[in-house]
């Protein structure tokens, strides 16, 4: 079982050989699905509590304050305590809820999370499916949080949680289309839906310069359009705090309303995670075309340690919009949609085709 | 159960559209415990009904059992923003009523206060705009800036917020040594600093897309409603008490009262701002020029008006508050009347906000500026 | 094609706007040092309140123990809540005249508004403001507090 | 207009009422029966027009109610207090005025509310502050051994 850290496709082969030799192939696909999933459920709760922290200490800075400060070094134990506090309150159910719904709907949420996370290529071989239809795949399953929003929203009886509910769907459902659309711009140009052979092509260049002005246009609306999808910074108008209290999960609370304020972390962490894979080259290392020493330094840099940070650093910009900007109105964010960025979107995607006919990408 | 029987009865007919929603009193957006009773149909809002009174704190029955001085410490808990606009209005009512003539020092060191509350109040009404438009950091960039004229109150009163400050004849201390270095600091300082506010939010398009050509308010309907204040200076009614009915040392100053006939919510926002450069020329015109004298005049141990009726108009930051005093000779007053502008500002909200959303709703009452306690008294 | 300069323009202003306000956030994100939190607890040694701030009523007594109040109770009567209650008892002065004095000069915190009207009417100056502001106990009786203490006497020369 | 014609226009236009200057605005006392009339009249004539309420208030006197309006006038700005004493002090009635001034429907509420003024034609005559089961506490015989404490 070799480690290296610039490719993990040998350990991943090495650890199936390991597996198969010793047990029946039935046994080894469930003993690596335990595995897969074991480590997918850490890595969503312990990044999921690094982002809440990293949210509350960048807010801190933006606002000028410093965040928290008290439990532990920094206030880094802060996410953990408030999670203990979390997992210890009690559960509370409106009287009237439709109890089967209304229990379903974090589940639901929080499922569509992990589903978009299987696609998702952390470093080379460190992938856990890597179809041919990827991008498609990712697109399709994060419209499906949308349902366990509306559920949350409708079971709970309350008014204020259907009207979140409600301009929830409005929004997701015409934001999709940015976020695909945006990503069709990306498609024509690699020539594949594949999430791992999308970044190996961008081992000489990424994508967002690659592709000239159509690619920086559609990093820009699928920025926009996924910081909409993930219910976040000014597109949060399905739990605006100052008109509908908490929106859709006004009546939900201890580990189900943790269910819903992780799933939104890792959400952002996904969109992020696409944005850095599709256009801003995944875990490939920045790379300039003539500086060779240059792009040694920046081989020697692991993957793993680019594809974070990049991730990271869009997770900022995504921050940056939330603590900055007032919220929109939901009549607003529909017209943005559908009177700037889709035409926007559909003219990108010409002059993308017109990019990658006239071979100028090259 | 009952209210809700007798909006169905009241309305014309039966919209089975429609549903019933309780903002407050415990709801983030309705700034303390206010109670709206809207009718809706999806997102829009047909009618609104205030419930006021879950802070009704009897201070007018309160008034009729204590002394003069003594009302007015009470003043400060109503709106507690302009306590010292609050305060001075009391003042004022005692003073005109014994006639007695405040030396010119008290005068200037008034107006300058006022204006700081006016600076605060409009500071903490900024950044609490920001945050029910749901740009979260001006609610901390307008406390910044706020913390510096508390400073200032609580170095020369010795309070932050309730300053009691004003007193029959005068006003309580003299001003400390510090104050017109620190006030002029805080000048310079908040000069630099209004600019980011403009840039933050005013110019934003998300916010002037939230926020122009809603709540629109006629100059008919403020005139009728007593809509006063920048809310009412912002549908054209000219209502500055400090223009109209001067007192204190706004005689000798030169400012402008900042009128707009637009009506919106943006224009009642923009007021407010250029109100805030507006105050901090009065401060300066003011603050080089504090003349030498007394801090206050000696009055006798108990003030006692004369038998009669007396009333009183200043302008706070949310628009024109009176005191209603009628006397009959003894320590404590008879009845006590205070005119509070939030009460009339609040109750015009309906025919603001109907036809909007619910997002323009939040907008349209952070623009009115309540104080609850201020409603309810 | 002036409708659709008007709308790239109003894409670009907007974005433009949009801008002007992360620049104003980004230049206080990438200073974080010059924050304004004040970390209350830890800053205790340094913390000085303004001494015109009114946090607690307090009789001042010199080293002998004796304060100024002649328990005229002027104070009370200003009291706009009640918060201050004197007690006075009559006293043989050397003259072997009586004389009223102060027994306890009882003050409530809990019902003190600090309103500064005590102070103002005091003839003496008996009575000041205190700096303190940590009032915070567990038990609400300990609020209740007798500001003379005990075996405290009137100043010479003091007179009502 | 100056203070003196006003008060003289006045005397004249209202024969049935009482001008005099008080301390600080003119005041004008009308029978409880005049009261919409005179209030239509002051906000309708041109001369007048006394189209801002900016302070409505009820005073208990020993022996009636008095309700006591502020008014101004926007653009003159003269200012006059109209005052009406009611005819019975404990189940006093007056006509509203809330049609002439939008704002005093809120502000005949509170008085309703605190002292037990009832407003004829007054749309939604409800208490305002207080619940349905509270007496009229600004009422000089308002008794409430729990909340208020005799000094």
């Amino acid at each position: 079982m070799g480690f290296n850290i610039y490719d993990f496709s040998g350990m991943t082969h090495n650890m199936h050989l390991w597996f198969s030799e010793r047990m029946s192939p039935t046994a080894t696909t469930i003993v690596e699905w335990t595995i897969i999933g074991v480590s997918y459920m850490l890595f969503v709760a312990l990044f999921g509590l690094f982002l809440v922290y990293a949210e509350r200490k960048v807010c801190a800075a933006f606002q000028q304050r410093l965040g928290p400060t008290r439990v532990g070094f920094w206030g880094l134990l802060q996410t953990i305590a408030d999670f203990i506090k979390l997992l210890m309150k009690e559960l509370i159910m409106p009287k009237s809820a439709d109890r089967f719904l209304y229990n379903l709907a974090p589940f639901i949420v929080m499922i569509a999370t992990f589903l978009a996370m299987a696609v998702l290529p952390f470093a080379k071989g460190l992938q856990t499916l890597d179809f041919d239809i990827g991008i498609f795949y990712v697109t399709a399953v994060s419209s499906v949080g949308v349902i366990g929003i509306l559920l949350a929203g409708w079971s709970s009886n309350n008014k204020y949680s259907l009207i979140g509910a409600m301009r929830s769907g409005a929004q997701i459902l015409s934001y999709e289309l940015s976020v695909s659309l945006s990503l069709v711009t990306i498609i024509i140009l690699a020539g594949s839906m594949q999430l791992s052979v999308i970044v190996e092509s961008q081992r000489d260049s990424w994508f967002l310069f690659k592709g000239h002005i159509p690619s920086l246009i559609a990093f820009v609306i699928f920025l926009i359009a996924g910081t909409a999808e993930t219910n976040r910074g000014p597109f949060d108008l399905a739990e605006a705090e100052s008109e509908l209290t908490a929106g859709f999960h006004t009546e939900y609370s201890g580990i189900k309303f943790a269910f819903f304020f992780l799933a939104e972390y890792i959400n952002m962490f996904i969109v992020s995670a696409m944005a850095v894979t599709v256009f801003l080259g995944g875990w490939m290392p920045l790379h300039f075309g003539s500086f060779e020493s240059f792009n040694v330094v920046m081989d020697f840099i692991p993957p793993l340690v680019w594809f974070f940070m990049k991730v990271l650093g869009v997770i900022f910009l995504i921050m940056w919009f939330k603590w900055t900007f007032p919220r929109l109105r939901v009549d607003q964010i529909l017209t943005l949609e559908w009177k700037y960025l889709l035409p926007i979107n559909l003219i990108n995607i010409i002059l993308m085709s017109l990019v990658v006919l006239t071979k100028f990408h090259l | 159960m009952s209210e809700i029987k007798e909006i169905i009865m009241h309305s014309d007919k039966i919209h089975t559209d429609e549903y019933l929603v309780n903002m407050g009193p415990q709801h983030p957006s309705t700034h303390g415990v206010l109670r709206l009773l809207v009718r809706l149909e999806g997102e829009i809002v047909h009618n609104i009904q205030p419930h006021v009174g879950y802070i009704h704190s009897g201070i007018e029955k309160m008034c009729e059992a204590i002394s003069y001085p003594q009302v007015i410490h009470l003043t400060d808990r109503m709106d507690y923003l302009s306590a010292h606009m609050n305060n001075e209005a009391v003042a004022l009512c005692i003073e005109n009523a014994l006639q007695v003539e405040v030396p010119e020092r008290v005068k200037y060191i008034r107006t300058i206060m006022d204006e700081l509350s006016r600076l605060a109040s409009h500071q903490l009404w900024w950044c609490v705009m920001g945050m029910d438009l749901g740009a979260l950091t001006t609610f901390f960039y307008g406390l910044r800036d706020r913390e510096h004229i508390l400073d200032i109150f609580e170095e020369t009163c010795g309070a932050r917020m309730t300053l009691n400050y004003s007193v029959p004849g005068g006003v309580m201390f003299d001003i400390h040594p510090n104050f017109q270095k620190r006030v002029k600091d805080f000048i310079k300082e908040f000069r630099k600093k209004l600019p980011e506010y403009d840039e933050l939010l005013t110019g934003n398009v998300i916010f002037q897309e939230r926020t122009k050509n809603i709540g629109y308010l006629s100059l008919e309907d403020a005139i009728a409603w007593g809509v006063t204040g920048p809310s009412g200076r912002g549908s054209g009614f000219s209502c500055d008490v400090r223009k109209h009915q001067p007192y204190s040392a706004y005689p000798l100053v030169q400012f402008e009262e900042k009128l707009d006939t637009k009506g919106d919510t943006f224009t009642r926002y923009r007021l407010r701002i250029e109100e805030m450069h507006e105050s901090l020329h009065i401060i300066e015109q003011l603050i080089d020029n504090i003349p030498e004298g007394d801090f206050a005049v000696k009055m006798k141990g108990v003030v006692k008006l004369p038998e009669g009726e007396f009333y009183q108009r200043v302008e706070t930051a949310r628009g024109e508050f009176g005191v209603y005093i009628v006397s009959d000779g003894k320590k404590n007053p008879y009845r006590v009347k205070f005119r509070s502008p939030g009460f009339s500002n609040l109750f015009a909200l309906n025919k603001m906000a109907a036809g909007h959303k619910i997002a323009d709703l939040v907008a349209i009452m952070s623009t009115l500026d309540l104080v609850i306690p201020d409603i309810d008294r | 094609m002036n409708a659709l300069f008007q709308y790239i323009s109003t894409v670009f202003k907007g974005i433009g706007t949009l801008l002007t306000g992360m620049k104003i956030t980004g230049k206080y994100v990438f200073t974080p040092w010059k924050h304004v939190t004040q970390q209350y607890p830890e800053n205790r040694e340094t913390l000085k309140m303004f001494d015109r701030f009114r946090g607690e009523v307090i009789m001042t007594h010199s080293e002998n123990n004796e304060h100024l109040c002649t328990g005229c109770g002027i104070c009370e009567i200003n009291c706009p809540n009640g918060s201050i209650e004197i007690i006075s008892k009559m006293e043989l002065t050397e003259e072997g005249k009586k004389k009223r004095a102060i027994d306890q000069h009882i003050y409530h915190l809990g019902m003190c508004t600090f309103c500064n009207l005590c102070i103002k009417a005091c003839p003496t100056g008996a009575i000041v403001m205190g700096q303190n502001f940590e009032h915070a106990v567990w038990d609400r009786s300990k609020l209740t507090k007798v500001l003379n203490q005990p075996g405290s006497k009137i100043a010479q020369g003091v007179k009502e | 207009m100056t203070n003196e014609e006003l008060q003289a226009y006045l005397a004249g236009e209202f024969s049935n009422a009482e001008v005099k200057q008080g301390k600080q605005y003119i005041e004008m006392l009308v029978r409880a029966a005049d009261l919409h009339e005179t209030a239509v009249q002051l906000k309708m004539a041109p001369v007048l027009s006394f189209d801002y309420l900016f302070c409505l208030s009820g005073v208990d006197y020993p022996d009636t109610m008095q309700v006591v309006y502020h008014l101004e006038s926007v653009t003159h700005r003269h200012i006059v207090v109209l005052k009406v004493n009611t005819a019975d002090r404990v189940d006093p009635l007056l006509d509203s005025v809330s049609d002439v001034w939008q704002t005093a429907k809120y502000h005949e509420r509170e008085v309703y509310d605190l002292l037990g003024v009832k407003f004829n034609n007054h749309k939604d005559l409800r208490r305002l502050f207080l619940d349905d089961t509270w007496g009229f506490p600004l009422r000089k015989d308002y008794k409430d051994e729990v909340r208020i404490v005799e000094r």
